[in-house]
């Protein structure tokens, strides 16, 4: 299946992109999603634990089933306000 | 519409909200030239736009729920702003302060740590840094 | 001066706090159309004019001095006020919320405690009354 | 020795008036005057207890000291804000 990744701010930097479409296997998890991201880029595997993510504008837990077409994206500390 | 590009007119806010009755209270966030020691001339802020909108939006309800007298309206400020410019206005109007008060103070509180918006500050040495206030990931960077 | 005869222009007050750093938080009281289920068409402040301004002003310096960031500013309308109209305004700017929060709600709080200042409502079928928000005066009065 | 005595609010429409000079004995403190104004404005003598009393622009106890000249004023429930 096809997920929609989307990068911002630092992590955008860290990763050298803002937004791609992967490819991850039926049955995978937003921790699967992360473990991928961490074995590609250095910076997201020297990370103590996984970052919050987002499923379709949404808090997701890390054991969130993705699917075809879920907009994903890992959120580095927000600062707004 | 929570996120503007556009300056924030906090006097307009408060202008709209004294139309209806009790009290008022407002929180209006301005950029500084310094933070934690470093001088800085700028900030940035960039937003996961649909989902931020989305963020706040939550917000808005869970205070309605909670506080059902009370109206709260947020705005948020996106891309590059000045020192002294307003990054955000909440506006929380109330029959009676103490629920006027309790509402803005938690609309600011949740907005800082749950809406997915990023700063970046610019230093007056000509560095920049996305702000952490978690300080859980790496050391700060330089460009 | 903290008491005025004149409109209060609580967005004028807002657009001046602005031009300093890091948070505002801001009280504005507005006059409502009903208080405790009775409809009212307006309200008289009365003050103990150079007492209030002399309680204010120790209400500022204590403030002042106990948060050093914090600037605090307020303004009391007295005489005849409309609906909607604004009756009182605390402006606290600081570097940072909490206490931007804490000192404007300390100073409304304070405010309607302890500076001489009075209220009559009027209500819709044509009388009114001294308001007592410690009940421990004599029955309402009529006129 | 005279003191001069103001009415606001309420304390106004129950005295009848709005300043009045008045003699009190030497050595007569707060509480005196509230005796003596208690025993003319039958309002007053109603009270459960003497209400807050300002001196000279300040609030002021009830066994304070009264002096010639003083600006003396009870004060009725305030409800500014």
């Amino acid at each position: 299946m096809n997920v929609k990744l989307l990068y911002f701010a630092s992590f955008r930097d860290k990763a050298g992109r803002d937004e791609e479409s992967r490819v991850l296997p039926e049955g995978s998890r937003v921790r699967d999603a992360w473990a991928a991201l961490a074995s590609e880029v250095p910076d997201f595997a020297a990370f103590p634990a996984m970052p919050p993510a987002a499923v379709n504008l949404e808090y997701a837990a890390p054991d969130r089933l993705l699917r075809d077409g879920d907009e994903l994206a890992f959120l580095p500390p927000v600062a707004g306000g | 519409m929570y996120l503007t590009r556009d300056p924030i007119d906090a006097a307009a806010l408060v202008s709209r909200a004294r139309a209806c009755d009790g009290g008022v209270c407002v929180f209006v966030g301005v950029v500084r030239d310094h933070n934690e020691g470093r001088a800085t001339t700028g900030i940035e802020y960039e937003a996961y736009g649909p989902m931020a909108e989305a963020e706040i939006r939550r917000l808005v309800n869970g205070l309605a729920e909670r506080w059902p007298q009370v109206r709260v309206e947020i705005l948020h400020r996106v891309g590059r702003l000045a020192i002294g410019d307003a990054s955000v206005a909440v506006v929380a109007t109330a029959p009676h302060r103490a629920e006027a008060f309790a509402a803005c103070r938690e609309a600011i509180d949740r907005l800082k740590t749950t809406v997915p918006i990023w700063k970046k500050e610019f230093y007056r040495d000509g560095t920049s840094d996305w702000v952490d206030p978690t300080r859980m990931h790496a050391a700060p960077r330089e460009r």
